[in-house]
């Protein structure tokens, strides 16, 4: 029976660490993800669990106690945000390149410049080439399901990669929502046990791991992840299948709302994807044929899939919570852009960048998105591909979409009522 | 999976150890840096009074001791640095030029 | 236990020949000196920073060492070394492994006193069972001779070359060892290689077996960064010891005590002129260079003194 | 929006509860078989800072991750806010305020700035410091602001939060009366106006 409870993102995933029971957690507090280590800290004290949870001095030693750990055969985990990422970032390389398949609660936050602490995809998107797996969660039931099938997959035999398991700051991570929990012993029993084949305290044989590795070498070593992370497309259906088994909650690559149809369609990640969801059912209720995308596991990339899913569609705009700089669009844009490449018939296109910063987004936000696409179907002009919203600007007529004023009062207002 | 011995520029990715790691120890025995020498020490046995004060100063650890005596040394492996020929009290070790 | 010397060196190697350090190398003399102090019936597993001692001893798939071994990364050797340590703590708990593990990182200074210095703090306040080596080589080798805080004043590196308006390096060289002892671990100390490795080897048995973590810095001579013949590594060493440049001490539990006094404390001067690093402070004109840099080790000298005899 | 989305905005200062009693409030309605939302905003507030949570109350899944704009009520935990804060923003006009004040509502609403819908006023510091012992406005505000919405009904809300606190304070006995008879004194003492 499933246990019904109201937990924060954070205390979702602080949860499922619990139940799992991990060897060795190496973290360090950073907004908005500082919870999860306090929660596991107060398990640890009061005996709920027998994991070793090391407080290290910043999130560059919270990584290399990881990989240093998962290396030695024992199963580890951490927690960050944001600055705190980036500060790992050359052990992100280390960790996937070892193959050691250390699994990480990512709560994701703006980067600095200037310092923010609210949501954006800028910490985990920049990540996106260091090998690990990543998977995003819309809601603190994800957040959980999520962290839960991590080590399954990252762990398998024919994977060993590292797995990001993502969250939005403060939306999902500090907002309590109904949930359903899964007993404890179950949890146990569908992770298991972390048994690698070498780690430096076995008994039959020393491992050596981390060697220089010269030009001779090297590339068959990145071909090796590249294969692995081509295997765990295969791992992530069959551990979401289990999963489903033993939950009814169904997990793919991404998630299809009202996309049989669909004329018009956002491709999203993360929590705006329900408020997007809550626009389509109100445009459904006036017969437009809406629908949304949910991205779910960015890496792998699920480049066919989505091509074959988008395929039909006229219009899609591709949203980003992350800037690229690229002067030509956001990462989830470029990729999604490329994957439709192939098609014989493709739809018009057009990327927007939001929510940067904890900018907020809302129903009448991804009401005008759509109508945007709707005209963009109807006259196949698509006009300026690569758009931001949200922001202000100088003359608001000026822009591609009308931007709901009342937001950015109602913005304004936000700011003063909180102290800003 | 491959031993180290086995591995070598022409291994394919498939047939690699994943991770880069290596499950054996002390594989660097398979490496001949022996072929660095310019200057070779000399072991004369006779002039040896198995003081073994060389032993310890050696970085390629190619001296070795067995019931107490150094013996002679590891020519696959000592790089020539003369470390041992300058610690020897007794005049034991000569420097030369190597011959090849 | 009374140092049996030749038991010693008949002990089984942990570090292999075959690995890629210059002839006459010092960081290789470190490493084997210390992992000898284990017991042969301890199984350890060694991390290392990013060094000129990491890229060649383990250059896949060649690794030197007979224990399990793991690098990854320049500025984390410490925390490496603790996660190995943590998970080996919570292994044994949950009955997962039975057999004794030291754990034993080596650093360069590079890797110590300046971008792991962080990362070593961490692991020594945290109180993990562990003993961190820094092979002391006084310069970033490994990227070619740039200056670090350990080196010297005057020294001329790649990064404080010596020029018509430079000296050499401008600063003293940093005390980490000092440093680190400010943690208030259970052991630290300074030696180097001398006469039949007494020394060392004694640190390297104390910081091995005390629990706790324990830090030992070892003055590991560069020939080629230092500009010296290589097979003089031993006088080298030896004219560090007896000018004072490299005092040999030790910290336990909180007692300083010098663990070598030279009978005859010999000027810097000796020192300084067996290596082409410091050549332009012989230059006419410069006689202050070496005045000062006398001045210097005898204040330093004279607090250690001091400071041991409380 | 589902039809019978229940929004609820609180306003208050960092330190004084107003995102506990915005947890609390999820809490009881989850109790009571909602789907609940509740989340505070966050900037780099400090003691004393004005903050800002909410609250959403549904009977099916709210997908929707955005602040309240247009909330159904508003509850003021710090009358001293009425001054700084456009505390009606949004606010339907067939909702309802909630301010912990002495005040009646009369007088309130006259600070308010033209708001139309029903202004509630609530004597929560006074309440707590009789029935707690100290100035707790938490546990009143939360039950005026279940008795105005409705968003749980009354007898179960009552009961819950004994069984809740009987289990939170299983050590400290005079901590669960003296909240339950806040919670009682408080929906029988605020003012509709």
């Amino acid at each position: 029976m499933a246990i019904k409870d109201r937990l924060s993102g954070n205390e979702a995933v602080a949860t499922a660490m619990r139940q799992i029971n991990p060897d060795v957690m190496g973290a360090f507090p950073i907004t908005p993800s500082t919870e999860i280590p306090q929660y596991f800290s107060s398990y640890v004290a009061n005996g709920l669990v027998d994991t070793e949870f090391v407080a290290v001095e910043s999130e560059h030693s919270a990584m290399s106690t990881c990989i240093a750990a998962e290396a030695a055969g024992a199963r580890a985990i951490t927690a960050t945000s944001s600055c705190g990422m980036a500060l790992m970032w050359e052990l992100l390389y280390v960790a996937s390149s070892f193959r050691l398949p250390v699994t990480m609660a990512l709560v994701n936050r703006a980067l600095t410049g200037p310092i923010n602490i609210n949501n954006d995809h800028s910490d985990s998107m920049g990540a996106r080439d260091s090998g690990w797996i990543q998977i995003y969660s819309e809601t603190n039931q994800e957040a959980y399901d999520n962290f839960i099938q991590a080590m399954p997959i990252g762990e398998n035999k024919s994977v060993r990669l590292p797995v990001m398991v993502c969250q939005d700051g403060f939306i999902t991570s500090h907002a309590v929502e109904n949930m359903e929990l899964i007993e404890d012993e179950k949890v146990q029993e569908f992770v298991g046990e972390y048994e690698p084949e070498n780690y430096l305290l076995k008994k039959e044989n020393p491992l050596a791991v981390g060697p220089y590795g010269i030009s001779a070498y090297y590339m068959e070593f990145k071909k090796q992840q590249a294969e692995a992370m081509k295997q765990a497309k295969k791992v992530i259906l069959e551990v979401a299948e289990d999963f489903e088994k033993l939950t009814g909650r169904k997990y793919g690559f991404f998630e299809e709302f009202m996309m049989e149809d669909a004329e018009t369609a956002v491709v999203i990640i993360g929590s705006s994807a329900g408020t997007g969801k809550a626009a389509v059912d109100l445009l459904r209720q006036q017969g437009k044929k809406a629908g949304l995308i949910k991205i779910r596991v960015f890496r792998p990339f699920p480049m066919e899939e989505l091509a074959e899913a988008l395929a039909h569609v006229k219009a899609v705009a591709v949203m980003d919570k992350a800037e690229s700089f690229s002067a030509a669009g956001g990462p989830l844009f470029a990729e999604t852009r490329s994957a439709l490449y192939d098609l014989s018939e493709r739809p018009k296109m057009i990327n927007y960048v939001y929510g940067l910063g904890g900018r907020d987004i809302t129903v009448e936000d991804f009401d005008s998105i759509y109508a945007e696409l709707s005209q963009i179907a109807e006259s196949g002009e698509t006009g300026e591909v690569y758009r931001h919203i949200g922001q202000r600007e100088a003359d608001e007529t000026q822009k591609a979409v009308t931007y709901k004023t009342y937001q950015l009062e109602n913005n304004n207002w936000r700011w003063q009522s909180n102290g800003l | 999976m491959k031993k180290a011995a086995e591995i070598n520029e022409h291994t394919p990715w498939q047939e690699l150890t994943p991770g880069a790691e290596i499950y054996e120890p002390a594989t660097s025995k398979l490496v001949n840096t022996g072929d660095w020498r310019t200057m070779t020490p000399v072991f004369l046995k006779d002039k040896c009074k198995q003081c073994l004060l060389c032993v310890p100063f050696c970085p390629d650890s190619s001296i070795p001791v067995q019931d107490g005596k150094r013996g002679e040394f590891d020519f696959m492996h000592c790089k020539g640095c003369g470390i041992c020929y300058k610690v020897c009290p007794f005049g034991a070790i000569q420097f030369k030029r190597e011959e090849k | 236990m009374a140092y049996n010397f030749k038991k010693e060196m008949e002990k089984p190697e942990r570090l292999a020949g075959g690995h890629r350090l210059c002839a006459g190398c010092g960081a290789s003399v470190a490493v084997r000196g210390v992992l000898r102090a284990l017991e042969p019936e301890d199984r350890a597993v060694v991390t290392n920073a990013t060094s000129c001692l990491e890229v060649s001893t383990y250059l896949y798939p060649y690794t030197a060492y007979e224990d399990s071994y793991i690098h990854s990364a320049f500025e984390n050797a410490a925390a490496t070394c603790g996660g190995v340590e943590t998970a080996y703590r919570v292994l044994k708990k949950r009955g997962k492994i039975n057999e004794n593990f030291k754990f034993i990182t080596f650093g360069g200074d590079g890797g110590t006193y300046d971008i792991g210095l962080q990362s070593l703090s961490g692991a020594m306040e945290r109180g993990h069972d562990m003993v961190y080596v820094c092979y002391d080589n006084e310069a970033y080798m490994n990227t070619g001779i740039q200056r670090s805080s350990a080196t010297p004043r005057f020294a001329d590196a790649t990064t404080t070359p010596v020029g018509t308006r430079s000296y050499g390096k401008v600063q003293n060289k940093k005390n980490l060892t000092e440093i680190v002892a400010a943690h208030h671990i259970p052991y630290a100390a300074q030696t180097t290689f001398i006469g039949n490795f007494k020394d060392l080897h004694e640190k390297a048995h104390k910081a091995i077996y005390t629990e706790g973590p324990c830090f030992l810095n070892i003055l590991s001579p560069c020939p080629r960064g230092w500009r010296y013949n290589m097979e003089d590594l031993a006088e080298i060493c030896r004219l560090a010891v007896d000018t004072c440049v490299w005092p040999l001490y030790e910290i336990e539990e909180g007692t300083w005590k010098l663990t070598y006094e030279p009978k005859k404390k010999i000027p810097v001067e000796e020192f300084l002129k067996k290596q082409g690093r410091f050549k332009h402070m012989f230059a006419k004109g410069n006689e202050w260079m070496i005045e000062e840099a006398q001045q210097y080790v005898d204040d330093q000298w004279e607090q250690l003194l001091a400071t041991c005899q409380k | 929006m589902e039809k019978n989305t229940v929004e609820i905005r609180w306003h208050g200062r960092g330190g004084q509860g107003a995102k506990t009693a915005c947890l609390l409030l999820a809490d009881v309605a989850f109790s009571s078989g909602k789907h609940v939302q509740g989340f505070p905003e966050y900037g780099p507030e400090r003691m004393g800072a004005p903050i800002t949570a909410y609250n959403r109350i549904t009977d099916k899944r709210c997908t929707v991750h955005s602040n309240i704009y247009t909330p159904d009520y508003v509850i003021v935990v710090d009358e001293t806010l009425l001054g700084s804060v456009d505390v009606t923003s949004g606010l339907k006009e067939d909702g309802a305020i909630i301010v912990n004040s002495e005040k009646e509502p009369a007088e309130l609403r006259r600070m308010l700035g033209g708001f139309k819908g029903k202004v509630c006023s609530i004597d929560a510091r006074r309440i707590s410091e009789e029935t707690i012992g100290r100035n707790m406005p938490n546990t009143p505000m939360l039950a005026a602001a279940v008795k105005i919405s409705k968003v749980v009904e009354q007898e179960q809300f009552i009961r819950d939060m004994e069984s809740s606190l009987r289990h939170k304070f299983a050590a400290k006995p005079q901590v669960i009366s003296g909240n339950m008879e806040a919670l009682k004194k408080s929906m029988e003492e605020v003012k509709v106006g």
